[in-house]
């Protein structure tokens, strides 16, 4: 009875969320390739979106901080969501091994162990249309989960290349952790939200003359950049295909499970159903940012055809359409009603 | 002179560029993006937003002793990180 | 008398037009041409521009498409609007073949049987500023009269041009089909009005995010590119004085004539004062972007100084500025007040 | 007492705007240098930026002015801000002699009599942020202090060098005027300024429509293109530094006498607190716009790394962070309070 | 080796590159967008705004037998629709 | 036929395409922005919000007469503002 009634609701909330606008720009996007439609949103266009959304969702993180303080929940939630950063990549690993080498197994789990800023943001817009409360420093994770994702990575080819590799004499872990922690996007997502909590402590002029670009403005380029990014996945997904079958279902079944995992942890954490909505998004999602960056300069063995494709071929879409909803009804059944 | 074309990724520019200093060229120039195919990988815009960028074209006009050098710090990064790189006569106009 | 007070309404008019921001900004880009000021929009901002713009126009004529309905007159005035988009490259082809071979006959025609969706945009704004009502459903043919005007300016090469062409043979109408109903703008403006009707229905929390970023940027937007467009057409005028007189008397006599035809049909059809101004412009304005583009692929032996420079040079500045508010007046003559 | 006040005063000043997000985000720029962080704003985006702030801030100043009128000190306050940037650059000349040659301080003197129109953008909103009223026709020296600039720091170099030079036999003093003021930046913001003026008065409901564009979309746009700025005011300063301590010096005292000097000509002429704030910014800022532009055309022999460099990678961020404040409380020392 | 240089307008770049792919070219690398003149047509960026585009830079490295093959695959395009195509010598680094 | 590879500043492309005009060359491509470094200046794309803009790369396939009329036209203009010109060797596909 009551799993009718969820699986009802699930199917409701599909809908709602397929049919909203960010969706069908993406799926529009995704037909244009298959259709071979001359559409394209030339460079740097998409790059010009994804600064934007960066900088406008640390923004508006800074300000929901500044506002709720970092008290309570705040500190445990982060601690533990970069701690799953960590866990999620081991359990990948282990699975992937039973078909790839080590280099391409640890760089696809380093990819599944980090975030998509992009899907976070469609679930928060999908909460605000549900009319679903959620704490602003559900953000601060989008800048600390790439580096431990990225670090066990490479921990994990360390440990699994038996032969030296030409690149990893006394190798610079430096490097990584440079490229880790001071990747553009990771910085500016990072550096915003700073600015959106001083600027809102000290600044409120001038937060207050932000709010239209960071909020009125979102919702429209967040449509614009699904397009891009629409057209991006269907081209990636013919890549993918090309990987086979295992490749396929692991970047539909691994999220799932790892959103599994992380509502089991959302309710141990005691979160609501907003904040545990947005801390399965960081776990099942997968990153196309700073980790496949990393991973190109650091395992550069490792066929990027793998790690990009089945991150924003499958996963991503999945995500954003099925995923999400999915998500809410997982959450809808693990969440004590009361929080 | 010679004239040296370089086409790597965007992310090794800037130790490709190291290696142009270190070596001692004039000079070069940069385009990019640049999209692109080699024999088993494939380059488009379409990363563009990623920060993991396309390729890069670099030009550089020298002296043959440079590309003595070069020879020795910039084929290992091609060999490993893909890229290539050719040569061929030039004179100043 | 009332001729008298018409003309005086036109004068009024044509001012009202000419000093809007969007002309302004217009004349602005065109200006720095002749005074070769230094002012570039470079690639691809504007690209940018043209596509938040279809992007937007389609969005908002779905929203309006699914609050209106299809009943009425939209079924008919739709139809009506893709048969003139294969009738005036008819009349446009009989009048240039006096002076220009088959082919370059047949790719003015069809650039003139098809639409500029910046000077339908444009006459949007224009009935906005002048508090005169239209229907949503108009922005439809938009997405609708390329391809017949590319297929009948293919007929008449065919039919006119006797000996064989080296790329005509079993020449690939499939590829010309696909070029001028996949081409990228027509697709998207398609793909958004069908996007906005389908969120108006569904997903009315996500048209609600939506609707800053297609009404209140929307007008900024339009200047900006219009800025663009004035450089682009006064670099394009230069190229048409070149083609000779009559392409320059062709350019701005023929969208008057059709224009009247327009009027005419609208009567018939009895529309109203704005949605009887949109088919009138749609009926006038001609192509720069999905006929030039199928031309280029199909008819090569045509000069595209010619088709482009005509429809930009001279027929787009000339909608823009006093087309615009001339057909008004050409509506208040021929449609009855009462509609 | 008054000064510890006034001192008092600044901090607060300082600490307001240091803690904006338009500065914040200039330093999250500086510091991705810094770290070496991979944040980087690819052309032509902060062509866009600039682009929209000139046009924004054109028409801006344009519909002030429609509803100010220019009677009053307008005209009188315009053309002393004019006469400034001839004066400036004398003064500056004097003081580079001491370590340049005839060019490159001929061409450091034409930068800082010239204005940064960034640097006067984030002058207004500190004003909007202080509730300090100003006036919209402060805005038309921007368009006008170039050409007056880069005349006298041509006079100079002809003055100062006695061989005659290869480029100037019968120097093409219409090639510069043309460089001078049909800049494209230059005669973007003088156009918008126009457009603004007259759409005030003939098109209300154009002006309207725009309004959005201009304003609520205005400070993101700042706060993003001043992010850029950051970046590159990181990169000139490394620069700078090479070119040695007399010109960091400079570009940080010289300011500061600029500013003594505007505050005093300010209250010579009877300004209020605001105007009395944008006219020191005026003369305290410098160009980096359409004088290094003109100065490599027709001077260059002199070396961009010196004039490009100290206007980008000092008196910019000094004017941005401490500048303004400090300003504001030198015009609370100068100006009457009555005003 | 050799190296060829295409220059066509970014319309027929689909086309040119199906042509390289069937001639076994073993990679080749895409600029765009270019301008440019030849004996009597023109182009610039203006045009961007419409999908008509200006024009690409495709350059490949590969031996002389792909070139006898694009030969017969290319010039025919080039001649109908314009543009440019000339080879130079070219060594590997 | 020869291969001219000019690479000069934004600022100066005008002026180099009439060189180009006059010295009767059939045709040329321009690719910008262009980055880079020559002995002693450094260009980024970093002043592109200035206006003073980057580099722009110039190619021009032409008959050996017309390099003569350029060396003419063209080299003063390097020689004053900076960029680089080079002539190699090509022959059409
Ligand atoms: N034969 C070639 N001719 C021209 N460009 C090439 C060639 N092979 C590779 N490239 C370029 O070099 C990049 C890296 O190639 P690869 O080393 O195969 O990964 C490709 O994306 C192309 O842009
Ligand atoms: N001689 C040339 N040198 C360099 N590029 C050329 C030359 N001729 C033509 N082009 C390029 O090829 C394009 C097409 O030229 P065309 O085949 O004359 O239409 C031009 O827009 C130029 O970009
Ligand atoms: N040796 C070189 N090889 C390739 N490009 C060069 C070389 N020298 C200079 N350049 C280019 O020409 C531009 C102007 O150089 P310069 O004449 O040294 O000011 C530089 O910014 C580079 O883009
Ligand atoms: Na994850
Ligand atoms: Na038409
Ligand atoms: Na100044």
């Amino acid at each position: 009875m009551i799993t009718a009634t969820a699986t009802a609701l699930d199917a409701g909330l599909v809908l709602a969320n397929v049919l909203s606008p960010k969706v069908l720009f993406f799926f529009l996007g995704a037909i244009a390739v298959l259709l071979n439609a001359d559409l394209e949103i030339p460079a740097p266009l998409p790059k010009l979106f994804s600064l934007y959304l960066l900088m406008a969702v640390g923004f508006r993180g800074g300000m929901a901080l500044a506002k709720d303080g970092l008290g309570g929940q705040v500190i445990i939630t982060i601690a533990v969501s970069v701690l799953m950063a960590a866990v999620i990549p081991l359990i990948c690993f282990c699975i992937l091994r039973l078909r790839f080498d080590v280099f391409n197994a640890a760089a696809i789990s380093a990819t599944y162990g980090s975030i998509s800023a992009v899907t976070f943001i469609a679930a928060e817009s999908f909460l605000q249309a549900q009319n679903i409360s959620y704490d602003g420093f559900m953000v601060a994770p989008l800048a600390l989960m790439e580096s431990p994702a990225i670090i066990v990575g490479l921990v994990l080819v360390r440990l699994g290349s038996r032969q030296a590799r030409p690149g990893s004499d006394g190798m610079n872990w430096r490097k990584v952790l440079h490229e880790s922690m001071l990747n553009g996007y990771v910085y500016l997502i990072a550096g915003s939200l700073v600015i959106g909590f001083i600027a809102s402590i000290y600044s409120p002029a001038g937060v207050e003359k932000m709010e239209p670009f960071v909020y009125k403005f979102f919702y429209g380029v967040l449509c614009f950049f699904l397009l891009d990014m629409g057209i991006v996945a269907a081209q990636r997904f013919k890549d993918l295909k090309k990987a086979g079958a295992f490749l396929i279902f692991f970047a539909i079944l691994m999220p799932m499970f790892n959103a599994l995992i992380g509502g089991l942890v959302a309710r141990a954490l005691g979160l609501g159903y907003g904040n545990a909505l947005l801390f399965i998004i960081l776990c099942s999602s997968a990153s196309y940012i700073a980790v496949p960056t990393a991973m190109r300069m650091t395992v550069p063995e490792a066929n990027p055809r793998y790690y990009i494709s089945s991150a924003l071929g499958l996963t991503f879409p999945f995500n954003h359409t099925i995923g999400i909803p999915l998500y809410m009804g997982l959450v809808y059944k693990l969440i004590p009603a009361s929080i | 002179m010679k004239r040296l074309d370089l086409i790597v990724s965007e992310r090794e520019l800037e130790s490709v560029i190291k290696a142009l200093d270190e070596a001692g060229a004039p000079g070069y120039s940069v385009i990019r993006p640049v999209t692109g195919r080699g024999p088993d990988t494939y380059v488009t815009e379409g990363m563009d937003f990623s920060g993991l960028g396309a390729n890069a074209h670099v030009i550089v006009f020298c002296e043959i002793e440079v590309l003595e050098k070069l020879r020795v710090s910039i084929n290992p990064i091609l060999n490993y990180y893909g890229g290539v790189a050719y040569v061929a006569e030039a004179s100043p106009l």
